[in-house]
């Protein structure tokens, strides 16, 4: 039963059979997808439970022949765990039922196809992150896309389709680069097993890798979003229903992040190091961008997706510090930013569902009517806005810390989004929670209701959780961030020698 | 004495070609592609494809261009006067430059290709039985290319059924205009 | 990195107590809230039925205050402040269960402040070199070069933090209990206020730097929630993000610093990080200025020093109780402990020291004429606050640690006191904070107006009493600095000289506006009266601590034991020896020290009795100054005009910036790019589909016209 | 006959390129259909150009049959287009009562 | 007649190698009969299904084993061309299936038009199997000239004619460019046959015979419909009767790719360029005239125009020199597979929906289609996904494939201006999407709920190998080389 292949499909299965329910039953479609997601959620925890974080060493493996390609490439159905994919399948497993229970709210409408969809993308989500074959990893890749498509484009807002459009062709664009850029790997590989495509492709001339690892970054950042690539996302994230959202924030767009890691640094170290300069300045820039961008926004929603993008940003910039600190941070934020993005988009959506806007000046002194909303609502933002002793506080610390030690100006720039982080969220807080009740419909607003709270506390503990122990979490990532690591070293050590020059030393924590 | 037939003949097939572009009357046109197509039988004899002269003459000018002439009788296309208006204006017609460019450039690229194959002698007499003999194309037709023979046996067989389902009356009035040539 | 091994002393679970100081807080604050959420619940107010539009106390109480703020809106000046405390005052609403929030809380700091004695006990017993009481390590993240482990650490110093914290934390608490009943969110207001103790005790008695960071950003926390704790009013709301925000660019200058030491010594546990940096004062001077300066830039933020004082004012939208606990006594103290903790490396830079003079007396200056002319009695203590800070940060210039520190516990006392007097004088007032409208109260008040003046003599520097101690061992290091070869202390001292005699102006001006004179209010509207004793117990308690703490560090001159400064002599040994170090030993001697405690003292007197006199007869004097110099009395009115600056040249211009990047940058340029890419597609599909016209001819030609091309191409070459 | 295959090959092109010129500027479809036959016809004599000249090139052995084999394929398949063609043309004018290529333009873009 | 002859010709191997065309051909004639014989028309659909079925069987007896040379190499059987037939037989099953109950007037011609494709079909595999420009022009011609009048079928309606027309003096023009292009070919290297010319390599550098190969080109780019050769698709496809469109989008394609691919071994290895430009001009004309089509039957019409252009990428890289021999012949052959049945799909559908409404199918005429016809719905989404090249579907896998052939040619900035263009695909293929499930169901007029048994099956069976192909390809990818 604990096994990955039963992890990863079984909710596809649990869609076949919700798609075999009469559609009238929506009651039983929505027990069963919870009934799914919740096992799955339990096979997914259990596997991370178990997962040895000491060693880099991919644990739970299944291979099996899938076919050949030309010259004799056989592509196989390999999944398994590492340490940079546990917490991902953690989160994703964690966040299923939590969806599942939310669209109690505002699903009303072709409740089957919604459950459907959902459980299809928690296949997609989950094989992402547990295939280790390139051609598998970009099918599911891909896969995950068409299921997201069609929650915005049904169940979405009033400009759901232009959402939904511009979110498919923008990420299909990057997607279908980088499909140029498998191709281009395997070719020159002739392996399709991620494992071993990391040490051939590391040992590739610079350029084919820097060309690869343009072809795979741009995907990823797209998908992040990166700066100038962000534009999808607030559309997306405005027009999602919150179930949309959360998935989209909580999960999908980790995506982006786990493939710069996975296929960006530690396939290409080499490329990586000449590109970090580049990719840091756009997560720097992102941070700063991101934040003053959400400072203007008067949707709560929209501001909560911009904030993501300055959230990412961190993300970004402590991938491509190259350093230690910098890798742990960036998986532990990712999760972070799943956990406490999602929390916001979850709360925001039952304010929606019971008073169908999301304007900010609608609202205001809210908390007076709904007080356990307002602890919920300023739990999520304390989180978001990293305060110590919560989770985003150690994702950010760590992401800065690393910056810091590859390059102090870009911290100090990057450490400005810990203030402007604060300014955006508590200016939302303000504007929703304090103040004194303005609009008459909000006296009316009824709290927080047994389900809605209860979805949400698993959120709450994880945050406290990685916010007080995080090396229960790190700890897991350790083996494999340390190869990681190793490579990078090994790709500096190679281009230092190739300009011909004496490794300087530099002032630079050791390990212990 | 040939040599100068052929060179009349050439430029007789040209002209009557051109004729079938130019003139005014599709039967003129039918008229022009008759001369267009003995003129290049001759040619074909003189070369040494006495089958093939044979065969132009009989298939082309007996039986195509019958076909031709009975289909413009039938649309009461010959009688002068019900030309079609926009096929007599072809050369005013703004992009007639353009075609008449393409065409030329075709023209030159198939000349050009024969320019550059060079000058090809002729390194051998003609043969008694012509360049065609009938055995050697029968064993042609019926050894090596007796598939396509086949092929195209069936193909008449299913053009048969083509035309007739093409040009067949329609029974029941109002569904399609009548040809002139109906009767009442 | 550095390397030498780190002093760090070893932990054991024999101390694991330690963590108890902190953890009952937090548990406190756990179970208020939870009390808090059953209280909502028994009144129903939790789980309404849609579309019941029942009594509301929260909302109601918030109309009712922003009503009254419209009405005395035109008030200039007392504006904002005019209503701080409104909102309690109306729509009393039984605790209920809630009531037992207080009582928690507070049973919590007073077991805290046991176990702080307990472990001062301990600590004074052992040897003084090996005064450390350690707990186990906890290891929280662990980086990947090294890890970040938090124990709690009780050294002197940090003892005496916890002593002040826990004790008058508890002190607060009781009044609190008191002073807010029959607020609606009783419970809720304890559950922060218990939240708050365990963010203070984690950040004086963590190890590490970043355990520090923990209680430092919690700190901050509690102080947005409990300025905005009245927050129907709104704009009680908006200065609590004020202050979180401000402090939290302190807090990115901390992290920044952190992230320097953690490069420079591998470890930010601060025992190691001050064992280390003697050995790397000449090898990384510059990095260890920096350091010291980014973790300044921390302290300027959570101790309102200029650049970032100007949260502090608007702070006292909380209630009283807050103002007292965390705006007065314990969390803006932070920056202070902070310094003094890392003592080694401030001292290791005198420019380092030079700026943090200079910010300080500046400070001091600025905050003390503002306090001169405010109308509102919590803002003048709230300047005043100010104020002290920057002595006690101009005595961490010279290098005075102990006389620091000593003030810093002095100032808990004295201003803690004087903000709970405050207190009770708005309470007896019904919400009334603006002086002017006062007068007379020492007859309806008598303990409130008794230990009030207990603790303005103890501000203003009346001789023997604890401020007076504490200020002018301050001035006098100052003078010392300034005789031992650095004029610029000269200056400094004679910056603190003139803020100190503001120092007794503003008080008893204060004094004599609230207490003295007629009663400039209408009696039988405003029903005056006296605390009740919950309130006014720790009145007195506080009042006896102002007046008599200074025994704790009684002047060399006196020749009796400076207490203080002997038990933190193991903290600060290693800052005074690198300075001594730099400078050579120094010491002023009696003769000048007994001239400066003179003329502490004859400037203290001389200008409380003039702020009195001026006074006490009533608000005359203030309206000749408006009339007069109307510009100058604005000016600081408005505190130098600092925060209108910092409106229309920072915060405007980031809000506009927000607005470029949002319309034009993203919206029209990068949005529109991609949209633009999306149109110019369409557009080409719209231009390619003419090419089927529906004619043959047309048709052919391309075909023909390409064939050609094609041909034309494949020969071309051959 | 001594003249030389190119000379055939290019009386061929210039047939081609006279039918080319009709396909493009008649709107007849009958006329169109003749011209297509013109430019068969050039593809006919193409293919016996050729032949002669792979026949009579120095070195040859015999004739070379495929063209002209090819040419006769080429005569049927001209005759069964000019059928089907024509039967088209008879629709054609059923439908509209025209015989013009420029009335077709009810399909397009 | 002379017994060596008949010896050579009637030998095993050669009816082993030409069965799939020999039972076409037969299941023509038998329909003739059949036709012509008053009592027996019943037997129509056993003798079409029958004549289809013997192909396929034949069709899998050469489909391993050794390439069968055949008729002096002029014709050949081997995996490859084995797979083109079964391909063709499921093309023509699948417009003859959809097509069933879509004629109204003309359905007295039923007899009259199985046979027309039939022979269509017949050419078809004749066109697959030719080594041999005889062999292929008439196995073209065999396609061509039934499709004439198949798309003049409906020959009351004056779209119809019109494309019947249309697609007539554009496809006697090609044919005449081809004939001029063998006739130039046959001059420069004296033969007709493709492996003789090879074993003459060097004069296939003759000036002739390259002018004759670009006039080949020429006329093989009219049959895949590439640019500038593909004006007439749209025109055509939306005129003819749909069944035919059908026919004519899966089978016409495939045959012209099948003859271009040993063909394209005769081409010299500079024009790799100028055909990845025309892959890519292609591609970017297809996709874009698509996207502001509203026509179903246009839309995919200049959706396959962008799928050619697609393939023809393929065979540059293929000429530009793709190290892994034979690949590019595979990939195709698995790209028009899957093309096959996710355009046939979706052709069947749009011809399903025009028979049951009986008005042309447009994006504004099946919006809300989820509502009534949940099944057809996702059905036509997923052939969209497929045709957008989405993984999960055979599309994606023939992308795949084919851009690898780009890609190991060393033609990588042509693979990424490809799969850039065919981003924009995807807009309209999503437009579509949304109008079924996204929008809500038109006013007035609606799409008929019940559903035809025969033309769902094969949707359904259409659909099933979409995915098959592309979840589970190893066993197709391991049989075909």
């Amino acid at each position: 039963m604990l096994n990955l292949t039963n992890l990863v499909f079984l909710p596809l299965v649990g869609a076949l059979l919700v798609a075999a329910t009469p559609s009238k039953a929506v009651g039983l479609q929505r027990g069963l997808t919870l009934l799914v997601t919740l096992v799955t959620a339990w096979i997914g925890l259990a596997l991370c439970l178990d997962f040895d974080g000491s060693t880099a060493a991919v644990q739970f493996a299944e291979s099996a022949r899938w076919f050949t390609l030309p010259g004799q490439i056989d592509v196989h159905y390999r999944l398994g765990m590492d340490g940079i994919s546990v917490l991902l399948v953690g989160l994703t497993a964690l966040l299923g039922p939590i969806v599942v229970l939310s669209t109690w709210g505002h699903i009303h409408q072709r409740v089957k196809e919604f459950m459907v969809w959902l459980l299809v993308m928690q296949t997609g989500m989950l094989g992402t992150f547990l295939s280790l074959d390139l051609v598998l990893f970009y099918f599911f890749w891909e896969v995950s896309l068409v299921p997201l498509y069609f929650i915005l484009g049904i169940w979405g807002g009033e400009r759901r389709l232009y959402a939904t459009i511009k979110f498919f062709l923008y990420t299909l664009a990057g997607s279908f680069v980088m499909l140029i850029g498998v191709i281009w790997l395997i070719w020159t590989a002739g392996t399709t097993d991620v494992m071993r495509l990391m040490d051939v492709a590391g040992r590739l001339p610079i350029d084919t890798q820097t060309w690869l690892f343009a072809a795979f970054a741009l995907s990823f950042a797209i998908k992040v979003p990166v700066m100038p690539f962000h534009t999808w996302l607030p559309d997306a994230h405005t027009e999602a229903p919150t179930s949309g959202s959360v998935i989209l924030a909580g999960v999908l767009l980790k995506m982006g992040t786990y493939g710069l890691l996975r296929f960006g640094l530690s396939m290409f170290p080499g490329a990586a190091i000449e590109a970090a300069p580049w990719m840091m300045a756009l997560g720097v820039i992102g941070i700063v961008y991101g934040a003053l961008l959400s400072m203007a926004q008067t949707d709560v929603k929209r501001l909560i997706a911009c904030s993501s993008v300055s959230h990412l940003g961190y993300v970004v910039v402590g991938l491509f510090a190259l350093t230690q600190a910098g890798l742990r941070g960036s998986l532990l934020q990712m999760v972070n930013h799943g956990l406490s993005t999602g929390l916001l988009f979850l709360l925001v959506g039952m304010l929606y569902e019971r008073r169908h806007t999301r304007a900010l000046d609608q609202f205001g002194g809210i908390a007076a009517v709904m007080p356990v909303f307002a602890l919920f609502l300023v739990f999520a933002v304390l989180s978001s806005a990293g305060l110590p002793g919560l989770n985003g506080f150690v994702g950010e610390y760590l992401i800065l810390l690393g910056t810091f030690q590859a390059s102090p100006w870009l911290a100090a720039i990057a450490v400005t989004g810990v203030i402007f982080g604060a300014v955006y969220l508590l200016m939302a807080t303000r504007k929703m929670l304090f103040g004194p009740l303005v609009h008459s419909e909000n006296r009316a607003l009824t709290d927080l209701g047994a389900r809605e709270i209860a979805l949400m506390v698993p959120i709450v503990v994880m945050c406290v959780w990685i916010g007080v122990q995080p090396n229960a979490f790190l700890s897991r990532t350790d083996g494999s961030l340390r190869d990681v690591q190793s490579r990078i070293d090994r790709a500096r050590a190679v281009r230092t020698a190739s300009l011909g020059e004496i490794p300087v030393h530099r002032l630079e924590p050791e390990a212990r | 004495m040939a040599d100068a037939l052929f060179y009349v003949m050439a430029i007789g097939a040209v002209l009557a070609s051109l004729g079938v572009v130019l003139a005014k009357n599709p039967m003129q046109c039918v008229l022009s592609l008759l001369a267009s197509f003995f003129a290049l039988a001759t040619i074909y004899l003189l070369c040494g494809f006495q089958f093939l002269a044979a065969a132009q003459i009989l298939v082309y000018a007996g039986a195509i261009l019958v076909l031709f002439l009975f289909v413009i009788m039938l649309l009461n296309l010959g009688n002068p006067g019900t030309e079609d208006p926009t096929d007599v204006r072809m050369f005013s017609r703004a992009n007639a430059g353009i075609m008449v460019v393409v065409a030329a450039a075709l023209l030159f690229v198939t000349a050009l290709a024969a320019r550059r194959a060079g000058h090809l002698p002729i390194g051998r007499e003609m043969p008694e039985e012509g360049l065609d003999p009938i055995p050697g194309l029968a064993s042609e037709m019926f050894g090596r290319y007796l598939l396509p023979f086949e092929a195209i046996s069936v193909l008449l067989l299913a053009t048969a059924v083509a035309v007739l389902v093409l040009a067949k009356r329609d029974r029941r009035p109002g569904n399609s205009a009548p040809l002139p040539g109906d009767g009442p | 990195m550095l390397q030498q091994a780190p002093l760090i002393p070893a932990g054991g679970a024999a101390y694991d107590w330690l963590w108890l100081i902190p953890a009952l807080p937090l548990a406190a604050s756990l179970v208020a809230g939870i009390l808090h959420f059953l209280t909502l619940r028994s009144r129903g107010e939790w789980k309404r039925k849609p579309g019941a539009h029942g009594h509301d106390a929260h909302g109601g109480g918030g109309h009712a205050a922003d009503h009254q703020y419209s009405e005395s809106e035109q008030l200039p000046g007392a504006v904002r402040v005019a209503d701080h405390d409104a909102g309690h005052g109306h729509a009393k609403v039984p605790a209920g269960i809630g009531a037992l929030g207080a009582w928690v809380a507070a049973l919590s700091m007073y077991a805290a402040f046991a176990l702080s004695v307990k472990a001062f006990l301990i600590l004074r017993d052992l040897p003084a070199a090996g005064r450390v009481l350690r707990s186990s390590t906890y290891a929280w993240i662990d980086t990947g070069t090294f890890p970040i482990d938090i124990a709690m650490h009780l050294d002197p110093l940090s003892s005496v933090m916890t002593l002040v914290v826990t004790g008058i934390g508890a002190l607060i608490f009781t009044y609190a209990a008191g002073y807010m009943k029959g607020d609606p969110g009783y419970a809720k207001f304890f559950s922060y206020l218990a939240l708050f103790g365990f963010a203070m005790l984690m950040l004086v008695l963590s190890s590490s730097l970043i355990g520090l960071f923990i209680g430092w950003e919690g700190v901050g926390l509690c102080s947005y929630l409990l300025i905005g704790f009245w927050y129907e009013k709104g704009w009680p709301a908006d200065a609590g993000q004020k202050a979180f925000v401000m402090n939290r660019i302190g807090d990115a200058s901390f992290l920044l610093g952190s992230f320097l030491l953690a490069q420079l010594y591998g470890s930010l546990d601060m025992a190691a990080i001050n064992a280390g940096v003697p050995g790397s004062i000449s090898s990384h001077a510059t990095e260890l200025f920096v350091a010291g300066l980014l973790l300044f830039g921390g302290a300027c933020g959570k101790s309102a020093q200029i650049p970032l004082f100007t949260w502090l004012p608007d702070a006292m939208a909380g209630p009283t109780p807050v103002s007292a606990l965390i705006h007065a006594a314990t969390m803006v103290t932070a920056g202070i402990y902070l310094v003094v903790r890392l003592n080694p490396l401030f001292a290791a830079s005198p420019m380092l020291l030079a700026i943090i003079g200079i910010v300080a007396a500046l400070t001091a200056f600025v905050a003390g004429s503002t306090a001169l002319v405010q109308r509102d009695i919590k803002k003048v203590l709230a300047y005043s606050t100010v104020s002290q800070l920057g002595f006690m940060f101009l005595g961490l210039a010279s290098g005075a640690w102990a006389a620091a520190i000593f003030h810093l516990v002095t100032h808990a006392f004295f201003k803690a006191l004087l903000f709970l007097g405050a207190g009770s004088v708005i309470h007896g007032m019904s919400d009334e904070q603006d002086m002017h409208k006062m007068g007379g109260l020492r007859r309806h008040m008598p303990v409130t107006f008794v230990t009030f003046l207990a603790g303005a003599a103890a501000l203003s520097g009346l001789p023997l009493l604890s401020g007076f101690f504490s200020k002018d061992e301050i001035l006098a290091h100052t003078f010392g600095n300034g005789q031992a070869g650095s004029p610029l202390y000269f200056a400094l001292w004679g910056v603190g000289i003139l803020t100190a005699a503001m120092t007794a102006f503003y008080t008893w001006r204060m004094v004599a506006l609230t207490f003295y004179g007629k009663e400039r209010f209408d009696p039988a509207k405003v029903h005056v009266h006296e605390s009740p004793p919950v309130m006014t117990v720790p009145l007195m308690v506080l009042a006896v601590l102002a007046v008599g703490g200074g025994v704790l560090g009684l002047p060399v001159v006196f020749a009796l034991p400076h207490l203080l400064g002997e038990w933190l002599e193991p903290v600060t040994a290693s800052g005074t020896a690198i300075l001594q170090s730099a400078h050579g030993a120094h010491e002023i001697s009696h003769m000048t020290e007994w001239l400066l405690l003179g003329l502490g003292a004859l400037i203290a007197l001389v200008f409380a009795h003039r702020g009195f006199h001026r006074y006490r007869d009533g608000i005359a004097s203030d309206v000749r100054a408006v009339e007069t110099r109307p510009r100058t009395t604005a000016f600081l009115m408005d505190a130098w005009t600092v925060d209108t600056k910092y409106t229309s040249f920072i915060v405007g211009p980031i809000k506009l910036l927000a607005f470029v990047i949002a319309v034009v940058v993203d919206a029209f340029a990068i949005d529109g790019l991609v949209n633009g890419v999306a149109a110019a597609t369409r557009g080409t599909g719209s231009r390619v589909r003419r090419m089927a016209d529906g004619s043959i001819a047309t048709y052919g030609l391309w075909m023909g016209a390409v064939t050609a091309v094609m041909a034309f191409l494949f020969l071309w070459k051959s | 006959m001594n003249v030389p295959s190119e000379h055939l090959l290019v009386l061929a092109a210039i047939l081609f390129s006279i039918g080319a010129a009709g396909f493009f500027l008649r709107r007849n479809v009958i006329v169109v259909l003749m011209c297509v036959e013109i430019m068969l016809n050039a593809a006919n004599l193409s293919f016996l150009a050729a032949s002669r000249m792979h026949a009579l090139k120095a070195g040859a052995t015999g004739p070379s049959l495929e063209g002209p084999t090819f040419a006769i394929f080429v005569i049927v398949v001209a005759a069964i287009e000019a059928a089907v063609g024509l039967a088209l043309v008879i629709a054609l004018y059923r439908n509209r009562q025209t015989v013009s290529l420029d009335a077709l333009t009810d399909l397009k873009d | 007649m002379n017994q060596a002859i008949v010896d050579r010709i009637l030998s095993a191997q050669t009816l082993l190698a030409t069965g799939p065309f020999l039972a076409l051909a037969l299941g023509v004639l038998l329909l003739v009969l059949v036709e012509t014989i008053p009592f027996l028309d019943r037997l129509r659909p056993v003798v079409f299904l029958a004549s289809l079925a013997a192909a396929a069987w034949a069709a899998t007896r050469t489909m391993t084993g050794p390439a069968l040379w055949v008729f002096e190499d002029t014709y050949v059987a081997n995996s490859t061309t084995s797979w083109w037939s079964v391909l063709f037989v499921a093309s023509t099953l699948i417009a003859w299936i959809f097509g069933k109950r879509y004629y109204r007037e003309e359905a007295r011609f039923q007899g009259e038009h199985d046979i027309l494709l039939l022979t269509a079909a017949s050419g078809l595999v004749l066109m697959a199997g030719a080594r041999d420009l005889l062999v292929f022009f008439v196995g073209l011609e065999t396609l061509s000239v039934p499709l004439y009048a198949l798309c003049a079928f409906r020959r009351a309606r004056r779209d119809s004619v019109e494309a019947g027309m249309k697609y007539f003096v554009l496809g006697a023009f090609a044919a005449a460019i081809f004939l001029m292009g063998a006739a130039l070919m046959y001059a420069g290297t004296g033969t007709l046959t493709l492996s003789t010319m090879q074993a003459r390599g060097e004069l296939l550098e003759s000036p002739l015979a390259l002018a004759g190969a670009a006039l080949l080109l020429a006329s093989l780019f009219f049959k895949i419909s590439v640019f500038p050769f593909h004006l007439w698709v749209p025109d055509v496809y939306q005129g003819a009767p749909s069944p035919v469109t059908t026919f004519m989008a899966i089978g016409t394609k495939a045959g012209a790719f099948a003859f271009l691919l040993p063909m394209a071994l005769l081409l010299p290895t500079r024009s790799a360029g100028l055909i990845a430009a025309i892959a890519l001009l292609t591609i970017a004309v297809g996709n874009l005239a698509a996207l502001v089509q509203t026509d179903l039957k246009r839309l995919l019409a200049y959706s396959g125009i962008a799928h050619a252009g697609t393939m023809l990428l393929a065979i540059a890289g293929d000429l530009n020199g793709d190290p892994q021999t034979g690949a590019a012949s595979q990939a195709i052959l698995f790209y028009m597979a899957a093309y096959t049945f996710t355009a046939g799909g979706a052709f069947g559908l749009v011809t399903m929906l025009e028979a049951q409404t009986g008005r042309p199918v447009t994006i504004e005429s099946i919006r809300g289609l989820q509502w009534r016809r949940p099944g057809v719905a996702a059905a036509l989404a997923l052939f969209m996904l497929s045709l957008g090249g989405i993984p999960a579907t055979g599309g994606f896998l023939g992308k795949y494939l084919v851009f690898s052939v780009a890609v190991r040619a060393e033609m990588v900035p042509a693979a990424v201006i490809g799969i850039l263009l065919s981003v924009v695909a995807l807009g309209y293929y999503l437009r579509v999407v949304v109008a079924m499930f996204m929008q809500p169901e038109v006013e007035g007029r609606p799409v008929p709920s019940e559903s035809r048994v025969l033309p769902a099956a094969m949707a359904l069976v259409c659909a099933a190998m979409v995915l098959v192909l592309g979840v589970l390809p190893g066993w197709f990818l391991e049989n075909v080389r």
